[in-house]
């Protein structure tokens, strides 16, 4: 599968209501450090400071009693392949076939769903192990892949 | 007194499919054909109207539908109005809310239309209106939509119970001749068990003819307080019990085991004591078969059969005509195809014809109990269950 | 049994203005607010949720919102659950939704909020999606937004009754002196008759200081049974009465004289009924003040002074402290912002803290009765009122 | 004023969700002979053959009675201004300013809300008559506008 350039995930970045790809900066969304971390190469995602519960994804405000008192916390650096899927058909514009979709578990209890990339179908396991692949996307922004740990 | 009832009074539907006609056109010819449905109601009786639509912002660059739907169905509402979404599950959703709005005494009659203008000219804007239908900033904007989501629930019910890419076929074979004989769905042809296992893959295990199909549509119903229904309508459908639940958003916050939808199980429960029966009480339901697996899950969760056996079920027939219980009589969302914010209005459509026998040659002969579900979700499951008396 | 009632048992808001936050921020944001209002009250015990929102499917990308909104507030439903909409009508229609939810038995208590994500970067694209509020295909599609169409509204009134801009001016005027003790308002500099006059003309006779703001906002109230409300704080603010119109669609489907809104006269006169009160019973009340010129109708309409005189009532200073009902304490819509779907429940959140005497420097003195008033058009109102017993 | 430019009033003609004209053709739209009479400058709405009862904008079924048995029918040629105003802030994009929008009564009892276009603001009155004008939008459309009988 060929690697997705950057207008492969966009529909016109010009106009938000024809982009999927979030707003990620301060001046327009609160969570903006994940993006930042993602920059890095980090993979995190919020815990409360009062009650420690950690949720995906990052919060302002923990669903568990109510602290906006959070605190950034990186995804162990490898998850494991809960189950998976090819979708061939009916992938939505900006996309191309074949995409690998995989929900990935965490030891932080926590399951990411996200595309494979850099990975031939054929060679994907349940259980297999992956780690982050930060991708650029329009705008100077990045998303959350993921591939095959080698 | 005895406690408060609500009752469906009339219902009507519009051909389901890529239809030549526009958002409004579309309910036109629903609040059309619902009045039809019973000549002792006209527009002026209607004081109440819901509407159950899901992106019209989107597809039909048309927000702010209640007072327009009402407005092109003659209503001119003095008592309660105002829009009803909830994705998938919006219909059911809607005409809950109407029966909340009856028993909380704002007012004894509602008029509820579902409708969805879902085939806009570009194929590229469909799919993209589809993104919207899920966790964007965390999902959709990866291009998750719902069938790799549902190719994972299925292949994980395949490894724990066992159940079979023909099970799942074998739904879509039922219900594809179901829709033979339902003059409004938007596919009437049929389908072979070979023509759904070489249909066109999509993700694996699921095909094309696995996948419910998007289709513009609308359909409408009128609730009533009992006593109200009566002076109507001599033969009402009344509603018995509902439910309703959300367990987490988006997907990856649904427990972590796929194959189990305990959510469901929770509601159908509720649903069912409510309504004071129990599932093998039901003799037709309309359920979510946005694509096979769903249906099978539904079964297990819904109490048809035991859970994992869900497979078995529809291939031993026993949701067919002459099996346990007749699911899908009118070919489901694979056949009539899915305008979201219609599609639980044309199930709650179905409960009327079924339970007054008007269903032709469809007729579940006898039914007396009928089950309505929507999914909007894994965890997110809306029920309605209706009963001849 | 006496007869069931409702009342508010916790409420909170977020700061209104051009929010460096996504929709789900400020939905997470108002949520805390709500809950830190009533300790008593943990998200674990909220098992109904509805979300009044209008269009986050353009300005967010994001459709389904009710269970996005219910995870993000800690909030997993059980019972109730359901996006309502009605334009800026949404979070009046989304409280007495609930109010049917639990007057229904459906549910005995309901978390409602309200959230607006208005202030997209893009500022051609705020005022496309605000397009999409109006008749698209028959008014829209020529650019017809509010202000042009209130515009004709104040012509007709000044025309008819000699009202004049300089009264016009003065609803603004006390709406953003108002606003000076609101620290969740848009704009918080107060405003004189002369920054009033001179600010840009829109649409004449509107100013820019006669218009209410683009502003992104949210805001939250939990609504109980009363015997539960009880339970939860010792001073339930209870739901007394409450109604809805809408009387025709499009713009000018109206009745044709637009300075007079009988549909609004008839709705006020439904829910003083049911509230047994009567205008002067009003000791506060929040209207839809989205231009000037509504405010002065709403005086009149809803009792407040005689038809017609409305001009001289906000002049005279009958609608400011002192007069014979304080309207807009919070600086309405003109001065906090108008976030569409976060309105109305802002408009409780002052109910809630009025009627609780928490209002600070702004509190209304002894206030009893309070009431809300939404318009979504000429003739399409939504009314709530509020009391401390 | 000068004239409207097909341009200025779209957005984006080729993404339906940025695109505010309707469509007017018969696979898209059960009212489409509004639009094909409005082609040959006749303004039309529909007619009930069953009650009688005509609205404005035109309908596939009677708010009335529920017939679908509907007839079009010409509006008078001349409509009269109820109110107007000048907008000259805040209009959406694609638009100018100053836009002239006018409620026009007709002797059919029916109201129309319309932009007046080739119109001097200061020439405008209430009472004033107009005449129909029609303006062509993108993709072989057009739109109704009004203009002050001269
Ligand atoms: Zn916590
Ligand atoms: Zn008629």
């Amino acid at each position: 599968m060929k690697e997705k350039t950057t207008e492969d995930y966009i529909i016109d970045p010009d106009v938000y209501i024809c982009d999927p790809v979030p707003q990620q900066t301060p001046d327009q969304n609160m969570v903006y450090p994940f993006y930042d971390h993602l920059r890095d190469n980090r993979l995190t995602t919020t815990r409360c400071k009062d009650c420690g519960h950690i949720t995906w994804p990052p919060k302002i405000v923990c669903t568990e009693c109510m602290s906006d008192q959070l605190e950034w916390e990186d995804f162990p650096p490898t998850g494991k392949i809960y189950a998976f899927t090819v979708q061939v058909g009916g992938v939505p514009p900006g996309f191309q076939a074949p995409l690998v979709y995989a929900l990935i578990d965490f030891d932080n209890d926590l399951r990411i769903i996200s595309p494979l990339i850099d990975t031939d179908p054929d060679d994907v396991h349940v259980g297999d192990e992956v780690v982050l692949k930060v991708v650029e996307a329009p705008r100077d922004r990045v998303l959350f892949f993921f591939k095959l740990k080698k | 007194m005895g406690q408060k009832r609500v009752a469906l009074v009339a219902a009507g539907i519009t051909k389901f499919g890529k239809r030549k006609a526009t958002f409004r056109d579309l309910i036109a010819e629903a609040g059309k054909a619902t009045f039809d449905s019973n000549k002792n109601i006209s527009p002026k009786d209607v004081k109440a109207f819901i509407i159950s639509t899901v992106y019209p912002e989107r597809s039909a660059f048309q927000g702010h539908p209640a007072p327009l739907a009402a407005e092109w169905c003659g209503v001119r509402p003095t008592e309660f109005h105002e829009r009803v979404e909830n994705q998938c599950g919006s219909g059911t959703s809607a005409i809950r809310t109407a029966y909340a709005a009856i028993m909380s005494g704002l007012t004894d009659l509602v008029m509820v239309v579902g409708v969805e203008k879902v085939m806009v000219p570009s194929h590229k804007e469909i799919f993209l209106n589809a993104m919207a239908g899920s966790d964007r900033e965390w999902e959709s904007c990866f291009g998750v939509t719902p069938p790799p989501l549902f190719a994972m629930v299925a292949q994980a019910h395949m490894q724990k119970f066992g159940t079979t890419e023909e099970q799942l076929a074998l739904v879509s074979v039922k219900n594809h001749n179901h829709s033979k004989t339902n003059p409004y769905a938007h596919h009437q042809k049929g389908a072979t068990l070979e023509q759904v296992m070489t249909s066109r893959l999509i993700a694996a295990p699921l095909k094309l003819f696995d996948c419910s199909t998007n289709t513009d549509g609308a359909a409408g119903v009128i609730v009533a307080l009992e006593e109200r229904a009566k002076s109507l309508t001599d033969k009402p459908v009344y509603i018995l019990g509902t439910a309703q639940i959300n367990d987490g958003y988006p997907w990856v916050a649904y427990p972590k085991d796929w194959s189990t939808w305990p959510s469901l199980r929770f509601a159908a429960q509720k649903a069912y004591e409510m309504a004071g029966i129990g599932p093998k009480d039901v003799d037709v339901a309309e359920v979510h078969d946005c694509f096979t697996i769903s249906e099978i899950i539904e079964y297990e969760e819904l109490g048809f059969c035991k859970k994992g056996e869900g497979g078995r079920f529809v291939e031993d027939g026993q949701s067919d005509y002459g099996g346990e219980v007749v699911v899908n009589p009118s070919g489901g969302l694979i056949a009539c195809g899915h305008p979201f914010g219609a599609t639980g209005v044309r199930q709650a459509w179905e409960a009327y014809i079924q339970l007054r026998d008007e269903a032709g040659t469809r007729q579940v002969k006898g039914a007396e109990i009928f089950l309505g579900h929507n999914l909007s979700g894994l965890g997110e499951h809306h029920i309605l269950i209706y009963g001849r008396s």
